[in-house]
């Protein structure tokens, strides 16, 4: 988030505010509760809800980072889980689903690019300003092989749900390494951000290849890991595809987060579903996680 | 700044979910026979119990309506399947939905061990389809059928059916020889003369009817110059389409009327679904609201419940059922 | 915070007036053989040369189409005629006019003393009232007829010509053969099946088309329960309709590759221009947004001329004034 | 306007910003060319544009000021006209009409009740938020008789134009006397703001009766004015019909600022329009000024 901001500190989450010296640390009181509702014995998730700015600031040419503080998303993300982003603009109305970053205290992050006037309204907000958000919402990565090593490649604008990764796993208090490779047009705009959690940042630019390149360079390191090696992978289909099929060809297994356009977010429209090898799943309930063996990714290139 | 969702006076935002669900409800209505809790259901297609019971108690709508149900599993159509449109969105999912045996195994009997008062929305490619699954509904628990003759979304059955009041007559004839139960239908506004379409049907024996489905739209990505959807065209819903669908109702209202009539296009308030009961509707149901926030349809029963403590003649009118 | 009616990427508004009127035009077209500076007119019913020629030079706009006229003075419906909607608005003027002669006397005179392009907007009741107009209108300055049968507003004439394939092939033919003048049919949305529509007027004579007119809707008032428009429904129009009003053209354009079509309905960018313009229309018209603007017309002009030029193709076809 | 703000001093109408201690007065700044475009020779009326909010404050229970900075109209606006005011908000894009009320350096205020949607977005802004607006629009009152006596006569929300009469004829050093009858609900909330102009301030609240009761009480005074006298009227359309009738019985001329719904509010659309004996006109083009006369009004109750 905010550099003065010193997350690697914290290696408790969800322990209330965010400490240290943060700015604009004031504007998140969060009140909700921070477990869902029970009525009736019955508990709820919450639903849309108006929650503060905390600060919004560009990382580089166009990617925005933007912090909200919600008590309750911060408690219950977990990696490759996203949150709906609604404009206040009623000709646009329509959910953007964006990746869960950093969580910090109660202040949840996400980084965008400027693609759209949704987006583009985003990071034109300030902080103290109200946002709706709707969210945690779809599943998480499987973070649960007790030894395992994650590699996490990303590609752009899919870094968020890794950068999650990489902080769940670094503040859980796990042994096992991850190593960050991120594919980046021109500028490191997040390494910063990863290299609090993840102490090997092994990032590329187009100039000077790309993820494939790293994971190349790799391979001999990699044979030699007697832990299991996980791949979790986010970014541009291509980039995927590629991804998933060097990383079959060697064994590895590999989780991918997928975007999809949405209806709802949910799970309740069927807008945004996926073709798996059990059929079409929807990306926001059923994902957005998707191994490339459900994805018949493992051969195609 | 008010977010984009207007919420009305007798503002239920300011209610805790907790009264949301546990109030009692003033304003009871009867659709066809059947009692509602309150005059609110969902709409079709933007219901789907497994993923919105984790937000509210399904069972303290007036109804819910089901995605629509095909005899066999549908695939819908390929991706994007919607896109933005000013005030509302476009979508072309295609009706996919995992066949009738899933769900008489799976959503129907969840909705009822909620306690939900379940509308079965109907879906099909021919008569045969659609006869087959409301013969099959028949002796199953579900308390009303409301037969989708108006998805645009799909090149047979569906609007093909719903346009064209020969088509419309003979297919629900059909449907009302097998079924006893409660049996909407629903109306396409793609069309030129909506009072002969609804007249059809309700010559045919429809108990009600329910209208309106989405109205044909498009986006275009002016980056390509090519569709935003997969498959070109959809679905237009939301609130844009509110001031449209509202006088659909309204002129089938002054046609008929003895029909039940469920109103829906683009309510997102209280008070967008009390001027449906005013344009004649006997209730609503909420369909692209609840894509923005999952409690909006409860959200709107609440507001609409209270909004009609101050109307006590057409609260009567709903609680016993009358239509005009 | 943006105002509501968005700006493009390509933003005009940056533009000064200055500009916006003394910069050549890059990017003309030919609609009917007729020469436009731009492929942006003013929508009829929201264009009257007096009130908007104080805001800015209307000879800078591709065309301007007029109110409808009628052979004799209309005083429209009763007021209110205006009620708001999401996005949009809805309207029952009921075609208030006051007469060809006034027309002739007036606003067309000084329309072509200021250098604009006419479409002159045609309004009647009966077959007979449009075969008047346009037989006076065959020596008369105007550049184009748009003859408008497509108006939900009024009771005879006007949308009920619109929707039925064989009296509008009976009226554009009756047209046909009285006048020279470049034909545009306005075609209406309120129908079930547009390209049997189009393909009607097309048969008949008409050189090309402009869709769509309002879709019918209206608005009730939840305090007295009654409508609020005096006329109870009326047209909507804003940006609501356009994904609805784009998805007519396109079909109308997939159906029809040779005839001119000119698209209508929810314009308020350049970008949103554009939409049409990959849709299959050859030009636009601007209608509600210069309701809340009086230069939206010729800032979306101004946009959608910048647009272009990224989209070279598209520019040379418009040139040509090519079709499909 | 404010009540730190002491207009009466302000003899001499449009002279730059506003002197005084207004508060918010650094949030005036406008740049626009106070004049029209003019492009080739001609001259054009500015369209809708955005202008900063100098200042929003409550009057009375749901009455609210609200003051712009926008040098165009505050040289250009004349009384009984009025501006078209735009939400920001994507569901609700028609033109908010309000008759333009006082006008101080490049200020200028506007009075209204919150009736809807779009007035409750209005009473919610702040000073320096941004407002899009379009005006002058419409005809004035028609003051040019050089010795008449005006009598203000208005209903609830209708007084925004009688005070503008009232400043403007007392601004531009006429002699005459200006009567303002106000008839309230409840409470004077414009007294003290008409007060600054006109010194003869007779309002009425519903407890006390309505404007004819005053219009009564002054009927032998009239009587001994040689000047000639008018009524300028604006309110509900029963009150001002009852003041045509009361007037015309009286051979008092009188002057109606007319509401209608608009479309466009500057003579486009056709959808404003009221009948008179001239046939139907545009309120908002050809009016909304009308005479008893020209309304029909004058025999009627
Ligand atoms: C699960 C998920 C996670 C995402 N995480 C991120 C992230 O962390 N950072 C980031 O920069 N982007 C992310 N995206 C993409 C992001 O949602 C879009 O870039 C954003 O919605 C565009 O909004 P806009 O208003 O600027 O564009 P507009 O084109 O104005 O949007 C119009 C509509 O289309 C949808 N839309 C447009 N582009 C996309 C897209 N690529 N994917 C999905 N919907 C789209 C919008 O949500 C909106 O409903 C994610 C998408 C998904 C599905
Ligand atoms: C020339 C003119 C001058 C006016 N001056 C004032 C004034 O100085 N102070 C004041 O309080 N009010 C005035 N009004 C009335 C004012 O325009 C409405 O109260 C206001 O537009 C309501 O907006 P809303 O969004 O709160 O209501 P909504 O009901 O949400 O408005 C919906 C639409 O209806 C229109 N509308 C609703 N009520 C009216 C109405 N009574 N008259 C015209 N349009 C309406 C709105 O403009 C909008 O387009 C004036 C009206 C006109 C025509
Ligand atoms: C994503 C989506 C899926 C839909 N699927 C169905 C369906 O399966 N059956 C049906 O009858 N209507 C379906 N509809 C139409 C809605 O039930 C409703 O008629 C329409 O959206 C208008 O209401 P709204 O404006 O409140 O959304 C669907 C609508 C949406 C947005
Ligand atoms: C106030 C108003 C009056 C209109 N009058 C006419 C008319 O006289 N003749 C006509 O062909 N269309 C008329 N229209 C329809 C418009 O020309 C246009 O087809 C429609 O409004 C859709 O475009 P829009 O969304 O850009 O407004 C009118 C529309 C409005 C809003
Ligand atoms: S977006 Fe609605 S089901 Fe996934
Ligand atoms: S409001 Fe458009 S002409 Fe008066």
């Amino acid at each position: 988030m905010s550099t003065q901001f010193i997350p690697t500190q914290i290696k408790q989450r969800h322990t209330g505010p965010a400490k240290g010296s943060h700015d604009a640390s004031d504007i998140c009181r969060c009140h909700e509760p921070s477990e869902g509702i029970v009525v009736n014995g019955e508990s709820y998730l919450p639903a849309r809800r108006s929650v503060p700015i905390v600060s919004v600031r560009q990382l580089d040419q166009g990617v925005i980072e933007l912090v909200i503080c919600d008590r309750y998303m911060a408690e219950h993300a977990r990696p490759a889980q996203f949150a709906n982003l609604f404009t206040h603009d009623g000709l646009r109305l329509m959910p953007r689903p964006f990746g869960i970053c950093e969580i910090c205290g109660d202040e949840v992050s996400f980084i965008f690019a400027i693609v759209g006037a949704g987006t583009a309204q985003f990071a034109q907000m300030k902080a103290g300003d109200s946002i709706d958000v709707l969210g945690p919402l779809g599943k998480t990565f499987d973070l649960t092989s007790p030894d395992a090593r994650y590699i996490l490649v990303g590609g752009g604008l899919g870094v968020p749900p890794l950068i999650q990764a990489a902080q769940y796993l670094h503040d859980s208090g796990r042994e096992n390494r991850t190593t960050a490779i991120f594919g980046y047009r021109k500028h490191h705009f997040a390494d910063s951000i990863v290299g609090q959690y993840s102490d090997d940042v092994r990032s590329i630019d187009e100039e000077q290849g790309n993820v494939i390149t790293v994971l190349d360079s790799m391979d001999a390191e990699l044979r030699q890991i007697s832990d299991p090696v996980v791949i979790l992978s986010c970014g541009p289909t291509p980039m995927m595809k590629a991804v998933a099929f060097w990383a079959s060809s060697r064994g590895i297994a590999t989780q991918f987060n997928l975007e999809e356009r949405m209806g709802c977010g949910y799970g309740t429209c069927v807008v945004c579903v996926v073709d798996t090898i059990h059929g079409r799943k929807k990306v926001c309930l059923e994902g957005p996680v998707f191994t490339a063996q459900e994805l018949g990714w493992e051969s195609e290139r | 700044m008010t977010t984009a969702i207007e919420r009305t006076d007798a503002l239920s935002s300011s209610q805790s979910l907790q009264d949301m669900l546990t109030l009692p409800w003033k304003h009871p209505t009867i659709v066809a026979g059947v009692p509602w809790k309150n005059p609110v259901g969902t709409a079709s297609g933007t219901f789907n119990v497994e993923a919105c019971s984790r937000f509210y108690d399904v069972a303290q709508m007036g109804a819910v309506s089901t995605k629509g149900v095909s005899i066999i599993p549908w695939e819908g159509n390929p991706t994007p399947r919607t896109a933005e449109t000013p005030a509302g969105t476009v979508n072309s999912v295609g009706l996919q939905n995992p066949g009738l045996d899933h769900y008489l195994a799976n959503d129907l009997p969840m909705l009822k061990r909620m306690g939900a008062n379940v509308i079965t929305n109907v879906a099909g490619h021919s008569d045969e389809d659609y006869i087959q699954v409301v013969e099959r509904l028949a002796d199953k628990p579900c308390d009303m059928l409301e037969i989708n003759v108006s998805c645009p979304n799909v090149s047979h059955g569906g609007m093909s059916v719903g346009t064209d009041a020969k088509a419309l007559h003979h297919l629900i004839g059909a449907l009302r020889n097998i079924t006893d139960k409660p049996m909407i239908v629903k109306l396409s506004p793609n069309v030129t003369d909506i009072v002969g379409i609804a007249k059809a049907a309700v010559d045919a024996g429809a108990d009600a009817l329910s209208l309106i489905n989405t109205l044909v739209g498009m986006r275009i990505n002016t980056t390509t110059g090519r569709p935003i959807l997969a498959n070109i065209t959809g679905g237009v819903s939301g609130p844009c389409i509110f001031p449209i669908a509202l006088s659909f109702v309204w002129r089938v209202r002054r046609a008929l009327p003895d029909i039940p009539i469920i109103g829906i296009g683009g309510i997102s308030n209280g008070d967008n679904a009390l001027e449906y009961l005013y344009a004649g509707a006997n209730a609503v149901e909420v369909g692209a609201a609840a894509l923005l926030d999952p409690i909006a349809p409860l959200r709107i029963a609440r507001e609409l419940d209270d909004l009609l403590d101050a109307r006590p003649e057409l609260a009567e009118k709903l609680a016993e059922g009358r239509t005009w």
